[in-house]
């Protein structure tokens, strides 16, 4: 037996939700190479997504389910440019309060996930239980628990109600002191902070040279946030939001971005909420896609998600393209696993929070 | 010849309440994950199970790795059982481990390889610990015979007692110490390969090291009267359970180097200091 | 008794056949505190060789039907398989997808169907304690 | 707080178990469930059978039934949104996991909720694959 073995991840895994894998050169359990390969997930949606641009409000969310309503946010976000419309303040602002609520889920699940992987059982539940809040939240709100399908070409398709809007506000008052709670043993429980503190660094230098995005680039120290450009409700006039970052740029940093940001998002949610007013959600849009293309971005839990649509007069599109942001993050992996431990590769995968379905689509 | 009769009596009672005991252990995981959790007698229900699935082994020599496993944690166990020498009961157990090593190494798999490389590991880091607690106990109490125990050590030897703390955690694969079957890493280690009715039978075995472990601890505590005594060393195992599953859900996993420091450094740091004082107080330094 | 004791510790192995999430999500969702599923001794285990319940989500993307036709048949009888959510009953979101099978019933047979898209947890809890059931009789049979 | 803390808390509550299926769990009156027919509006438009993404629906003029594939539909509850007479309606409920795929059909002269059920047929598969190696 030579001095290096090869140690399979995945594509069935027990760290990992989705099929991807992830081979390992490892010496007496130091990594010493690592081989990622792609395309369990690949479906072809892009192609089924240029099929039929009505129907392809439905099947963005089926990208993925984690972050479905920035999918459709995004989709619906790039028809309004390509038709040339814009769509009514309340909507926007109830397009930001599900993005957060949708961040909410899956920053939980992500929180969830590394805690599992470093074998902490009970945080793992705990997380989870949140989450299940916010999942009764968006099923009560929305009608669905994961695929919200609320999202319309130039708006929402149904007004959310006064009741829809306190229960959210209700919902959030009794999260908070939980979120924060949860925040405090994350900063404090020792044994999770030294199984993440300076595992998997990635410099800022490096975190800008593989282009990573959203909580894998703000853990390394770059304050980029799609949400400052302002789309939908983060461009109407009295959203306060400045981006989290820390500069570690290890696992540890990047988890506590996203503890941060949780707490960030229910805050969100309540100024959305307060800046609601009365009026129109949706301004319909008649006709096929004129032939011009246009494009989207919107900040996805993991960083930006961008859409890129051509219309061609017809009702299918003459191509959808999409960038995600587990693309660009999970290739990033390779460069901090390299000499981690075999107990760390867990973490540190976890850590970019990868995602498969919409790397593959 | 009653002793014959009470030992009998434990070979088959013992497995049965180790049995409950993890009963116990998952009903109080959940309880303080904040969830109900599965009945009682779920770990039951588990290996009655698996000695009713399919057979399928990789190959032969796993299979007899697994048999020789269960033998020897089950012989270390008896041994113990029917007041037979702690030293060699412990020394068995620990060919017990090796087998399941072993077996694990001869399965090819990568995660079985690590698991098994793993699970020596953890031999490395307990069995010391566990040797000094066995010898002073044997000391303190002049015989290692296990039956020859009838004497209170407990405020003799508390600093071993607390010692054990970390062994019972790597026995029990809690965590922060459950690298070897650590599920979200190397799925489950040495256990990776077996399936059906071997798993049963290597679960079956661990119940067993799990009986000769707890047993030990139980040797720490004795009264005269029958009934305290078994309620005194019930209490000492139930407390043991409850410190288990209280660490394992507020600790996460820490890696193998600080596994073999940490209980090494703990348990023989504590055993030690626990003898020293012994020995002054014999020769009557102190009160 | 004997299957009456065995169906009361289904271990599952959950794999992704190219899904969304959506349902995968779900399939978690169970194994936390408000679903709870250990209380019918079901524990999530990864392993196919520890497995009794095969959760499959997802409609069987081309490179994922190898795997799941290996993990099938690594995994020990008896054994049962629960198609969970609509993509991996017939593929349907996926309707123009080029390189999906369009359904794990096209590539290993199937005892149960999830309808939904995504299924809620409860519905895959349904089917769970259907399964069971149905897993009884199959142990039933082996002991014959 | 620390962990400890927070597992000697979780151990002296209530679990937040919902002690599903013993007990109702709460689904929301607004759930996207299932979609259902009340025949006796219907006009024929045939919009929720052109409009429905997966192609769940079928609508026979001639038979007077409308038939939907339960695995098929994936409550985006765009045919009730398209019903110019409001003859679909969006229950709670979720469709029942079952042994084979229910195709229900809804046809003129049915009582209200009520539908008869076919089964979607079998895939093919290529058995030779599976075979044990
Ligand atoms: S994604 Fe491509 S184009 Fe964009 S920054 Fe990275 S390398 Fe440049
Ligand atoms: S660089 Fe341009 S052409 Fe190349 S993959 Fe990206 S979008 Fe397509
Ligand atoms: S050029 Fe690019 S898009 Fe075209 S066939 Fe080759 S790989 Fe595909
Ligand atoms: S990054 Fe992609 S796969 Fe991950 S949650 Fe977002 S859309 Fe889904
Ligand atoms: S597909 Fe995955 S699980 Fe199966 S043999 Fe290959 S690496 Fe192992
Ligand atoms: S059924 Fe729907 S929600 Fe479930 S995995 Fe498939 S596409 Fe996603
Ligand atoms: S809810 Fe959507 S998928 Fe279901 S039948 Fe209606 S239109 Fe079709
Ligand atoms: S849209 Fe309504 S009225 Fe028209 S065919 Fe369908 S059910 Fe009938």
């Amino acid at each position: 037996m030579s001095r290096t073995s090869v140690i399979p991840f995945g594509p069935q895994h027990a760290a990992f939700l989705e099929p991807f894998h992830l081979k390992l050169q490892v010496e007496e359990e130091v990594v010493v190479g690592a081989e990622m390969s792609f395309g369990y997930n690949h479906r072809g949606m892009e192609y089924a997504m240029a099929q039929d641009f009505k129907r392809t409000q439905f099947l963005c969310e089926r990208v993925c389910g984690i972050c479905s309503f920035h999918h459709s946010s995004a989709y619906v976000q790039t028809m309004e440019r390509l038709f040339g419309i814009e769509a009514p303040e309340r909507a926007k602002l109830v397009r930001m309060i599900m993005m957060e609520a949708q961040r909410l889920t899956s920053h939980l699940l992500a929180l969830g996930h590394i805690a599992e992987t470093v074998g902490y059982e009970n945080m793992f539940m705990q997380f989870f239980r949140e989450r299940e809040e916010v999942m009764t939240l968006v099923n009560r709100i929305s009608g669905g628990r994961v695929h919200y399908s609320m999202n319309a070409i130039g708006g929402i398709r149904k007004d959310v109600t006064y009741e829809g809007l306190k229960d959210i506000g209700e919902t959030m008052d009794r999260l908070e002191p939980r979120l924060l709670d949860l925040r405090s043993i994350v900063r404090k429980d020792r044994t999770l902070r030294k199984r993440l503190i300076g595992v998997g660094v990635l410099s800022k230098e490096a975190a800008f040279d593989w282009c990573t995005v959203g909580p894998t680039s703000r853990g390394s120290g770059l304050p980029h946030d799609i949400r400052l450009t302002g789309f939908d409700g983060y461009g109407v006039n009295g959203v306060k939001f400045r981006p989290i970052y820390y500069d570690e740029g290890d696992c540890y940093a990047r988890t506590m971005v996203r503890m941060d940001e949780v707490i960030q998002s229910v805050d969100l949610i309540r100024q959305g909420i307060n800046l609601m007013r009365d009026g129109p959600f949706l301004n319909a849009v008649k006709g096929n896609p004129p032939a011009a293309d246009a494009y989207g971005r919107v900040e996805a839990p993991r960083g930006e998600l961008m859409y890129w649509v051509r219309g061609k007069n017809e009702v299918q599109l003459d191509r959808i393209k999409l960038r995600t942001p587990a693309l660009v993050n999970v290739p990033a992996v390779s460069a901090m696993i390299k000499g981690a431990r075999v107990a760390d590769v867990g973490p540190i995968t976890v850590s970019v929070d990868p995602c498969i379905c919409c790397t593959d689509r | 010849m009653t002793d014959a009769i009470t030992g009998l009596a434990m070979l088959i009672a013992v497995p049965l309440l180790i049995g409950l005991l993890l009963g116990i252990d998952r009903r109080l995981t959940a309880r303080m994950q904040n969830r109900v959790g599965p009945p009682l007698l779920q770990p039951f229900y588990d290996l009655w199970k698996l000695f009713g699935k399919e057979r399928r082994a990789v190959n032969q020599a796993q299979v007899s790795f697994a048999a020789a496993s269960v033998l020897l944690q089950f012989t270390a166990f008896a041994v113990f059982a029917t007041g037979g020498d702690l030293l060699v009961a412990f020394f068995v157990s620990g060919a017990g481990n090796l087998a399941l090593a072993l077996g694990a190494f001869s399965s090819r798999s990568a995660y079985g390889q690590l698991g098994g490389q793993r699970e020596l590991l953890q031999v490395l880091a307990y069995e010391p610990v566990l040797f000094l607690v066995i010898f002073i106990l044997g000391w303190q109490n002049g015989s290692f015979l296990s039956d020859a125990f009838g004497e209170n050590l407990l405020y003799l030897l508390p600093l071993a007692l607390i010692a054990m703390v970390p062994v019972v955690l790597i026995t029990m694969q809690k965590s922060p110490f459950d690298i070897a079957t650590a599920h979200q890493e190397i799925v489950s280690g040495v256990y990776v390969e077996y399936s059906g009715t071997y798993l049963g039978l290597l679960k079956l075995g661990h119940w067993f090291e799990l009986a000769f472990v707890f047993g030990i601890i139980t040797l720490f505590f004795s009264a005269d009267d029958i009934v305290i005594s078994l309620l005194g060393k019930s209490l000492i195992v139930l407390v043991f359970v409850f410190l288990a599953v209280l660490i394992d859900n507020s600790t996460a996993r820490t890696t193998r180097g600080d596994m073999v420091f940490k209980t090494l450094a703990f348990g023989l740091g504590l055993t030690i200091i626990n003898l020293v004082l012994l020995w002054i107080d014999v020769s009557g330094a102190i009160w | 008794m004997r299957e009456d004791a065995a169906t009361r510790s289904p271990w599952i192995l959950h794999f992704d056949t190219g899904s969304c999430n959506g349902c995968d999500l779900e399939v978690w969702a169970l194994l936390t505190p408000r679903y709870d599923v250990e209380r019918f001794g079901m524990v999530n285990k990864a392993n196919p060789k520890h497995a009794d319940i095969l959760l499959i989500t997802g409609p069987v993307t081309k490179k994922s039907e190898q795997r799941l036709i290996n993990l099938y048949n690594q995994t020990p009888d008896p054994k049962l398989v629960i198609a969970c959510g609509d993509c991996a009953s017939n593929g349907v979101p996926f309707l123009d997808c080029y390189n999906v099978c369009m359904g794990v019933d096209k590539v290993i047979p199937v005892d149960l169907y999830v309808p939904g898209c995504s299924c809620r947890p409860e519905a895959i809890m349904d089917a769970v304690v259907k399964g069971i059931g149905m897993w009884k009789k199959k142990v039933e049979e082996a002991d014959r | 707080m620390s962990m400890i803390v927070s597992s000697l808390k979780n151990l002296l509550s209530k679990p937040d178990t919902v002690r599903y299926p013993f007990e109702r769990t709460d689904i929301p009156s607004n759930n996207r469930g299932r979609v259902v027919w009340d025949m006796e509006r219907c006009i024929w438009c045939r919009l929720c059978e052109k409009n429905c993404p997966t192609k769940a629906i079928v609508t026979d003029k001639a038979a007077k039934t409308q038939t939907i594939t339960r695995v098929r539909c994936i409550q985006c509850r765009t045919c009730v949104d398209v019903c110019p007479t409001n003859t679909i309606a969006m229950e709670p409920v979720y469709s029942e996991p079952g042994p084979a795929r229910e195709v229900h059909t809804y046809a003129v002269g049915m009582k209200k909720g009520e539908y008869t059920v076919g089964l979607m047929p079998l895939s093919e598969r290529d058995e030779t694959r599976l075979r044990k190696r």
